[in-house]
């Protein structure tokens, strides 16, 4: 199986875990207190997923590489690079006088910890989006080479992410790594952590930046930042409200009135490389016959029911790949898309024998959170006037991973099959090798062809030739209504933001900094 | 014995109210001397123990209403006393002991604190002079050890002793009056006759006034000076003890002297009474219980073992047709259990049962169900051992079905027949046992157990749960079936006086063993075993004129306990 | 007072009269008028509910009790008092599916565990015992930790839940039932197992099992509004009342309304159930009134 | 009594091995492939699938996986979570002491406003105020907790302010831990009431009031006393109650308790939290209904000086 990367997953992702949380120790005055729904599941990189325990790391530890305010991976703690002609060798030259929180200095052997710990025994949940990565050599103090075993094109961005971050060699043999310590070189240095509850970090003065898209290339400006788990948006709002919290995500019915209000900021992250789709039991009826997924297609107004539920702070989006992401376009992908048209919805169905008297009944799973069974439920109510019955489950993302999966590999079974809103956010079209090369990550639609087409656009490194590749995928996906996109962002991407905070500012792929942050009066 | 201690006028007690009430004393008027003992006596229902209770303010607080009347004690109402001044005079100038000492007292207070809290609350005493008291009444009452009794729980003791320990509380005070509700009731006989002792020897010291209220004819004439009669509320009859036991006036009062079984009164005959003319005389052996042995595991945890009971030890009898043999003994003798081990209600360790050449404990399953047919019980609680979901039709047509006996229009008849048999009704078949009296529901149980046609009826107690007017009725019906089918009855019971009334051969049990068996007239006319002995003198006799001595005090661990020997023909008594 | 019961007249223990009765007793006439209401309001919930309670935009979104809607709307603008009604549809089947897998399971437990006795008693109680120790609740969730999410998962996993407080329950009334004199009086007569478990046992069981299914339709009718509450139970649309609340959690300021109602509805429900459990004890057994 | 606590000892040691075999099979009963679904969420190749299968035992048989488990468990390891690979048991360990503190202040309102109204309404049986009391302890009853927590929740924090809307300060505890307590006081009530007319019928109270005792002391000392013997003893099971409540609880109040992790394990299919939450559950159950066994028998003489 593939990679796949969930910046959604954890337990966290429940919207319905109650009212608030004002925790622990007492606020100081340079404290920067961010509310958030839910908690980090781990402290070490390689061993959760969620986009909640992702922004956390982004503090804690650096990346060799760094996404540009494009999404471009530009050098970071690697000053810089050479690839060998085969494009199978990367040589690593690393910045002088990095320093771990815990006062050794970063170097290579730090780098070469940091990969094998995630192909070793207990190897990182993300191993194969590094990439086929054959060997990892010190050169010198501040020189490493990656070997890989074929050219892979999403390599470098890879190591901007924060899957790749630099994970100091004095963890090594640490018990506690994870759970109660973390030593990285990142802006903060980890305090303390309860579960469930805070985290606590505060400033690395030792800390420099070198690639990240800030102004303050320096450490922060401020003592303390405090991560707090609130689960209720109401509550977070409160907390907001009170200055028992500087930034928090809002909830969604309220942002009109906020904007109106006039005296929080609301900061929307974009290019977030977020997408949701329509994905479908391929394998047996009704959606192996490519009109019932089509009618769907056609049936669903996703315009309006984002429009419903966030007020326009999600925006329809045509591709299978979301926005900022290396081969989106909106116009090439709406030549292939489906118009909201519930008449033309009904003619297909028609075709295939559904009718009024007749409905096509299925079920539709959806991931619990961020108010997308409230979309499901609007959805729900457009098909139903086509003629399609759908039965909405809600699903944590593990087990709704499973369960379409399970419906994919199950061909021979006599109810109808399904079909759901399904969530990825990625940085690279590798996404789509992902989903749909075979055996694809959810067993779903697989074909010769496609998986030609897909091996292209990881083998191909030119950027034009790689371009083309992604589109022609893009292409084929639509046509053949496998990988109908429906709006981007998803979750975690709108902040509320305090006036006494300055400088706060949400990088493409979703990374929050807070070199920049300063705290007024 | 002149001076008029308390004087109740027209007491009228009632339940309920509106349509379901229910009048349970009714106009009630009597006098109580100093230092007399006057004892009110009747049957359940008659509403002695309300008219008590009303006196002292102790009715259940739902329900019961006093209507009307007047208890003047010391020239005051009683009755018309706020709550405040008849607490003081409560327990003070009238103390009153119960019937079940086993909850009769706080069982998370110690003795000690118990005795000793009316003598602060009501004497003003310190804790350390009510102390002193405590124990010289402790003393009185003839525990042993009075300081180590103080410091013990109510559970520590037994229930003789915790009798003791109420009236020693109850005269710690030395009230005017002693109301004692049925004191002795819950008590084996040996120990009654001590309580009664007791009790007798403090009056005469303390010169207490004492109202009895009890229903035992036998403890009447013991005790009392002057008795009130009552019936369904009302009094029916009151006179000095000697006259009313020699010439009983009110036609219930002659009913029920009539109805009580004397001990003695069949001492000279060898066999129960005859009922029926020309009736089945005594037969062959139909049941023969051989050696047997049961023991009781405790309650224990995985690593306790808990105190484990000896019921049966080595018991064996047998029984002929047309035979009764008496099962007697005091509770926890292992009487009961013998009965239902020859049922097969409860496994043997060891021994054998032997019903008309079958040994039941081989059997199983279908087999024994089959074998049951020969062998039926009744009951000590009529209350209880019908199954209130079935109608009378029903219960008693079970065993029959049961056995495939009949079926139909036929079985129908036969259920007919055997309430008919029993004294019931025909019609009664619709009806269900909470529809009966007591006694009509024993019948019933007799009736159901007569229907598949048994050698053997085992009757535990058969007669305890009734009044006596309807013992004798049923004792009566258990004779006349007896002789007229040619059954043989295994009769348990604790009561001599019954024991004589139905019995040809007696079993005398004690702590699972048998201790003395042989003809009836022999164990009881001539008995060898001091234990025996000890059980028949306790008996109080019906008869006010009969003195009885002070039972001598039974050494408990030196009674012989082992084996039978055989002192005359027939005649057995533990060495 | 053993030997002088001030007894009562015998009452009749008969369902003839039980109706009756019923009536006679207050709360379990008011528990019995709540319960005819929600059942009527299952039936006929097509013909009483103003709007299909599914339908989006049966009104503005989100307004307050009015005329038109007498219980305001939710954030789709759907009717919340049709919604209401037609919960009572699922609420029933909650109570009576999970009360009917805990009632029938537990009541063969009891009566296997009671009858039989020995070894087969001790090891089934103690099981019994140490899943009652559990709490429902654990037992629930890690029955919905196997089966997964869902209503009907949900109504599974209370009705399995409650299968230990059956079981104990049967069990300590078979064995005072067992221990009474008819029962032995029965074996004595030699009667079958069958006999014994049906003819005897059975009928002086069911009584106090309609009290405790009765009350426990109430329990289970709360348990499977909580799951659906925390996000275990019922999925959208469906009207359930539990997760109605739950969807009102964040709206619990701009919509007040949508919190009361379905929760009003809830504990009345719930209510209704426990007076109806009380007034049926009451009828059954005039004693145990304190309870 | 020594003999009395080891009985209980065993007893709770029995609940929790039973439980240990319990969350064994809990896994197994799962329909599909566990360890599948656990890591659906992650980009899982078959081989790893297979090396986490045998790292979580799960390809050995039930018997000796029970065993492993059993040894794992003994050395106070219950496994690490599968989402984030936490610790179980520092996890669970980190978040009690929120649980135990929630529901010993909800014991504590449950007692005193339950126990008293119960003892009251057994008091004045009959009267006015013992209906009033038992129609507001049935109403109690009735009323879910998570409901009765958003009205408290609205009312005390959205509306009047006074209250902080959670957190784990004190004045965090109080909404919550009313919410609990109330909702048991009603039970409590209920329980106390018939208890204490047990007590009230019983007859050592009339031998006390035959004696001519204050109405108090009767009261107080003797029908109090015993009625403290039942009502304790039903504490043990009101206790599991509570920490069952509190799961729910703590999600309406965001309290960072165990029973707030439960619901969170139980969304992500997250089984060795689950097993281990179980376990624990039911250790710490199990524990109190022993304390509270002890305490019951300290309070019954017949225990305390008995076989």
């Amino acid at each position: 199986m593939i990679p796949d990367r969930l910046r959604h997953t954890g337990p966290g992702a429940l919207a319905l875990t109650g009212f608030l949380t004002m925790a622990a120790g007492p606020a100081l005055a340079g404290d920067v207190i961010w509310a958030r729904y839910g908690d980090i599941d781990s402290l070490d990189p390689h061993r959760a997923t969620s986009t909640l325990s992702m922004q956390v790391w982004d503090q804690i530890y650096d990346t060799l590489l760094a996404f540009d305010e494009d999404g471009a991976a530009v050098p970071n703690l690697a000053k810089s690079w050479e690839v060998s002609d085969d494009g199978l060798s990367y040589t690593f030259m690393l910045q002088d006088g990095v320093i771990c929180h815990d006062g050794t200095p970063f170097g290579a052997e730090d780098v070469k910890f940091t990969v094998d710990r995630a192909f070793g025994d207990n190897p990182s949940l993300t191993m194969t989006n590094w990439g086929p990565i054959e060997t990892v050599e010190v050169i010198d103090d501040l020189t490493v080479r990656i070997t890989l075993e074929s050219t892979f094109g999403a390599f470098l961005p890879f190591l901007a992410d924060s899957f790749s971050s630099m994970v100091c060699l004095s963890n090594d043999d640490d018990p506690d790594f994870g759970s109660a310590t973390a030593i990285g070189t990142g802006p903060f240095k980890l305090d303390n952590w309860v579960q469930g509850d805070e985290v606590v970090l505060s400033r690395n003065d030792d800390y420099r930046n070198f690639g990240k898209p800030v102004e303050n290339d320096g450490p922060v400006q401020f003592d303390r930042l405090i991560v707090r788990t609130i689960p209720e948006a109401q509550t977070r709002l409160a907390a907001l409200r009170t200055g028992e919290a500087h930034i928090a995500e809002p909830p969604f019915d309220d942002i009109p009135d906020i904007r109106a209000e006039g005296d929080l900021d609301i900061v929307v992250a974009e290019k977030t490389g977020q997408n949701v789709f329509w994905q479908f039991t391929i394998s047996r009826p009704p959606f192996d016959d490519i009109r019932a997924r089509q009618a769907v297609a056609h049936a669903t107004d996703p315009e309006m029911a984002i429009d419903i539920i966030y007020g326009g702070l999600s925006e329809r989006e045509w591709c299978p790949i979301a926005r900022g992401v290396f081969g989106n376009d909106q116009d090439f992908c709406q030549q292939y898309g489906y118009e909201y048209d519930p008449d033309r919805a009904r003619e297909l169905l028609a075709e295939i024998g559904f009718g009024p008297d007749n409905p096509l009944n299925t079920t539709m799973y959806v991931w619990t959170g961020g108010n997308r069974h409230m979309l499901a439920e609007i959805f729900q109510a457009q098909l139903a006037q086509v003629g399609i019955n759908v039965s909405i489950e809600i699903l944590d993302i593990g087990t709704m991973n499973a369960r379409v999966r399970e419906q994919n590999e199950s061909p021979d079974d006599p109810s109808p099959g399904t079909f759901d809103m399904m969530t990825w956010g990625w940085y690279d079209p590798d996404i789509l090798y992902a989903l749909w090369h075979s055996p694809g990550a959810y067993s779903g639609y697989t074909s010769d062809e496609l998986d030609a087409k897909l091996e292209l656009t990881r083998e191909l490194t030119d950027e034009d030739e790689r371009l083309e590749a992604v589109q022609d995928v893009i292409r084929y996906l639509m046509e053949n209504a496998v990988h109908i996109g429906l709006y981007t962002p998803g979750w975690e991407w709108v902040f509320a933001v305090r006036p006494e905070i300055e400088g706060f500012k949400v990088g493409v792929f979703l990374h929050p900094m807070f070199q920049d942050v300063r705290l007024t009066d | 014995m002149s001076e008029t201690l308390l004087e109740v006028r027209n007491l009228t007690v009632s339940f309920g109210r509106g349509a379901g009430r229910n009048v349970a004393v009714n106009g009630l008027s009597y006098e109580l001397a100093r230092g007399e003992t006057l004892a009110i006596v009747g049957e359940s229902g008659s509403g002695k123990s309300v008219s008590s209770l009303a006196l002292l303010g102790l009715l259940p607080r739902q329900g019961a209403q006093v209507e009307g009347g007047q208890a003047l004690f010391n020239g005051r109402d009683l009755l018309t006393l706020s709550d405040t001044e008849r607490r003081k005079i409560r327990g003070d100038r009238i103390a009153m002991i119960f019937q079940e000492p086993m909850t009769s007292l706080t069982p998370v207070l110690r003795i000690g604190l118990q005795m000793t809290e009316a003598l602060v609350e009501h004497k003003g005493m310190r804790q350390r002079e009510a102390d002193e008291k405590a124990r010289e009444m402790l003393r009185l009452v003839e525990l042993d050890d009075p300081p180590r009794r103080m410091r013990q729980f109510p559970h520590e003791l037994s229930g003789g002793m915790r009798q003791r320990v109420m009236i020693a509380m109850a005269m710690a005070l030395e009230p005017d009056i002693l109301i004692a509700d049925e004191p002795t009731t819950a008590l084996d006989v040996t120990v009654q006759a001590q309580i009664l002792d007791l009790m007798r020897g403090l009056k005469d010291s303390f010169g207490t006034a004492i109202l009895l209220i009890t229903h035992d004819m036998g403890v009447v004439a013991e005790m009392a000076d002057r008795v009130v009669v009552m019936n369904h509320g009302v009094k029916v009859e009151e006179g000095e003890a000697t006259a009313l036991f020699a010439e009983p006036q009110a036609a219930y009062t002659r009913r029920l002297l009539a109805a009580v079984p004397r001990l003695g009164a069949l001492s000279q005959s060898d066999a129960p009474r005859q009922v029926v003319e020309a009736g089945a005389p005594v037969g062959k052996t139909v049941l023969r219980a051989d050696g047997l042995c049961k023991t009781f595991a405790g309650r224990g945890g995985l690593f306790s073992r808990g105190t484990a009971t000896v019921a049966m030890s080595d018991v064996s009898f047998d029984l002929r047709a047309g035979e009764t043999l008496a099962l007697v003994g005091e509770s926890g003798s292992g009487k009961s259990t013998s009965g239902r081990a020859v049922l097969r209600l409860i496994e043997v360790d060891e021994g054998q049962i032997d019903l008309e050449g079958t040994d039941l404990r081989r059997l199983g399953g279908a087999a024994l169900r089959r074998a049951r047919r020969g062998m039926q019980m009744v009951f000590q609680d009529p209350f209880a051992s019908l199954n209130p979901r079935m109608n009378v039709g029903r219960l008693v047509a079970e065993p029959m079905t049961i056995h495939g006996i009949a079926r139909g229009r036929d079985l129908e008849d036969r259920v007919v027949e055997l309430l008919e048999r029993v004294g019931l009704e025909a019609d009664h078949t619709r009806r269900f046992p909470h529809e009966f009296s007591g006694g009509q529901r024993q019948r019933l149980c007799i009736a159901r157990a007569l229907g598949v046609g048994p050698k053997v009826i085992v009757a535990d107690e058969p007669t305890s749960a009734l009044d006596v007017s309807v013992q004798a009725q049923v004792l009566e019906l258990m004779l006349e079936l007896q002789q007229s089918l040619g059954l043989a009855y295994l009769f348990i019971s604790h009561d001599m006086a019954v024991v004589e009334e139905m019995s040809h051969r007696v079993a005398v049990m004690r702590e699972g063993r048998i201790v003395e068996s042989g003809p009836r007239r022999a164990v009881l006319n001539n008995p060898r075993h001091p234990y025996t002995s000890a059980l028949l003198a306790a008996v109080p006799k019906p008869d006010p004129t009969a003195v009885r001595g002070k039972i001598p005090p039974l050494d408990l661990e030196k009674l012989p306990m082992g084996p039978l020997s055989e002192v005359e023909p027939g005649h057995w008594v533990a060495t | 007072m053993t030997t002088e019961t001030i007894e009562a007249p015998a009452r009749p223990e008969r369902p003839q009269r039980a109706y009756a009765a019923l009536f006679r007793s207050p709360s379990g006439a008011v528990g019995l008028v709540i319960v005819a209401v929600l059942v009527v309001c299952a039936i006929l919930a097509p013909y009483i509910a103003p709007h299909d309670p599914l339908v989006m935009a049966a009104g503005p979104r989100l307004e307050p009790p009015s005329l038109a809607h007498w219980m305001g709307t939710d954030q789709f603008g759907r009717d919340v008092l049709s919604r209401i009604i037609y919960g009572s549809r699922l609420t029933l089947m909650i109570g009576t599916i999970a009360v009917g897998i805990s009632l029938s399971a537990g009541l063969l437990l009891g009566l296997v565990a009671g009858y039989a006795s020995g070894w087969t008693e001790r090891v089934l109680m103690r099981i019994v015992d140490v899943l009652f120790s559990f709490t429902e609740i654990v037992i629930a969730l890690a029955c919905i930790a196997i089966l997964g999410v869902g209503l009907v998962n949900a109504m599974i996993a209370i009705g399995i839940a409650s299968i230990p407080f059956y079981a104990r329950v049967t069990h300590s009334i078979v064995l005072v039932e067992k221990n009474k004199p008819y029962f032995e009086s029965a074996v004595a007569a030699g009667a079958s197992h069958a006999r014994l478990i049906f003819l005897h046992l059975l009928p002086n069981v069911i009584p106090t099992l309609i009290v405790i299914g009765t009350l426990g339709v109430s329990t289970a009718v709360l348990a499977a509004a909580g799951l659906s509450f925390l996000g275990l139970g019922a999925q959208p649309p469906q009207p359930e009342w539990g997760f109605m609340l739950s969807s009102s959690r964040d709206l619990i300021s701009r919509a007040p309304w949508m919190m009361i109602f379905p929760g009003l509805a809830i504990a009345i429900t719930v209510l209704g159930f426990n007076l109806l459990g009380d007034g049926v004890r009451e009828v059954l057994d005039p004693r145990q009134r304190a309870r | 009594m020594l003999r009395f606590i080891a009985q209980r000892l065993v007893a709770a040691l029995i609940t929790i091995w039973v439980a240990t075999i319990a969350v064994t099979l809990l896994i197994h009963l799962v329909p599909g492939d566990p360890v599948r679904i656990m890591y659906s969420g992650f980009q899982t190749t078959p081989e790893q699938i297979e090396e986490i299968r045998t790292r979580l035992g799960l390809d050995q048989p039930v018997w000796r996986q029970y065993l492993m488990y059993m040894g794992r468990v003994l050395q106070g390891d219950l496994g690490h979570s599968i989402v984030g690979d936490q610790p179980v048991l520092t996890t669970l360990l980190q978040r009690f002491p929120a649980t135990l503190l929630l529901t010993i202040a909800s014991l504590f309102i449950a007692v005193v406003v339950g126990g008293s109204l119960g003892f009251f309404a057994a008091y004045r049986r009959g009267t006015v105020w013992d209906f009033g009391a038992m129609t507001l302890a049935i109403v109690g009853v009735s009323m879910p907790h998570f409901w009765l927590g958003l009205i408290l929740l609205f009312i005390f924090s959205l509306s009047l302010g006074w209250l902080p809307v959670g957190g784990s300060g004190f004045m965090n505890l109080i909404l919550p831990a009313m919410t609990l307590g109330l909702a048991n006081a009603a039970i409590l009530a209920r329980l106390t009431r018939s208890a204490m007319i047990d007590i009230f019928d019983q007859d050592f109270v009339r031998t006390a009031q035959a004696k001519g005792l204050p109405q108090t002391l009767v009261l107080y000392r003797h029908a109090l006393r015993s009625g403290l013997v039942p009502i304790v003893a039903m504490l043990g099971l009101q206790f599991a109650y509570l920490m069952g409540g509190a799961i729910v609880v703590e999600n309406v109040f965001a309290w960072n308790g165990v029973g707030r992790l439960a619901i969170q394990a139980v969304f992500a299919r997250d089984y060795p939290l689950i097993q281990g939450f179980i376990l624990f559950f039911a250790t710490v159950v199990a524990l109190a209904s022993v304390i509270i066994d002890v305490t019951y028998a300290l309070l019954d003489p017949r225990i305390r000086y008995g076989k």
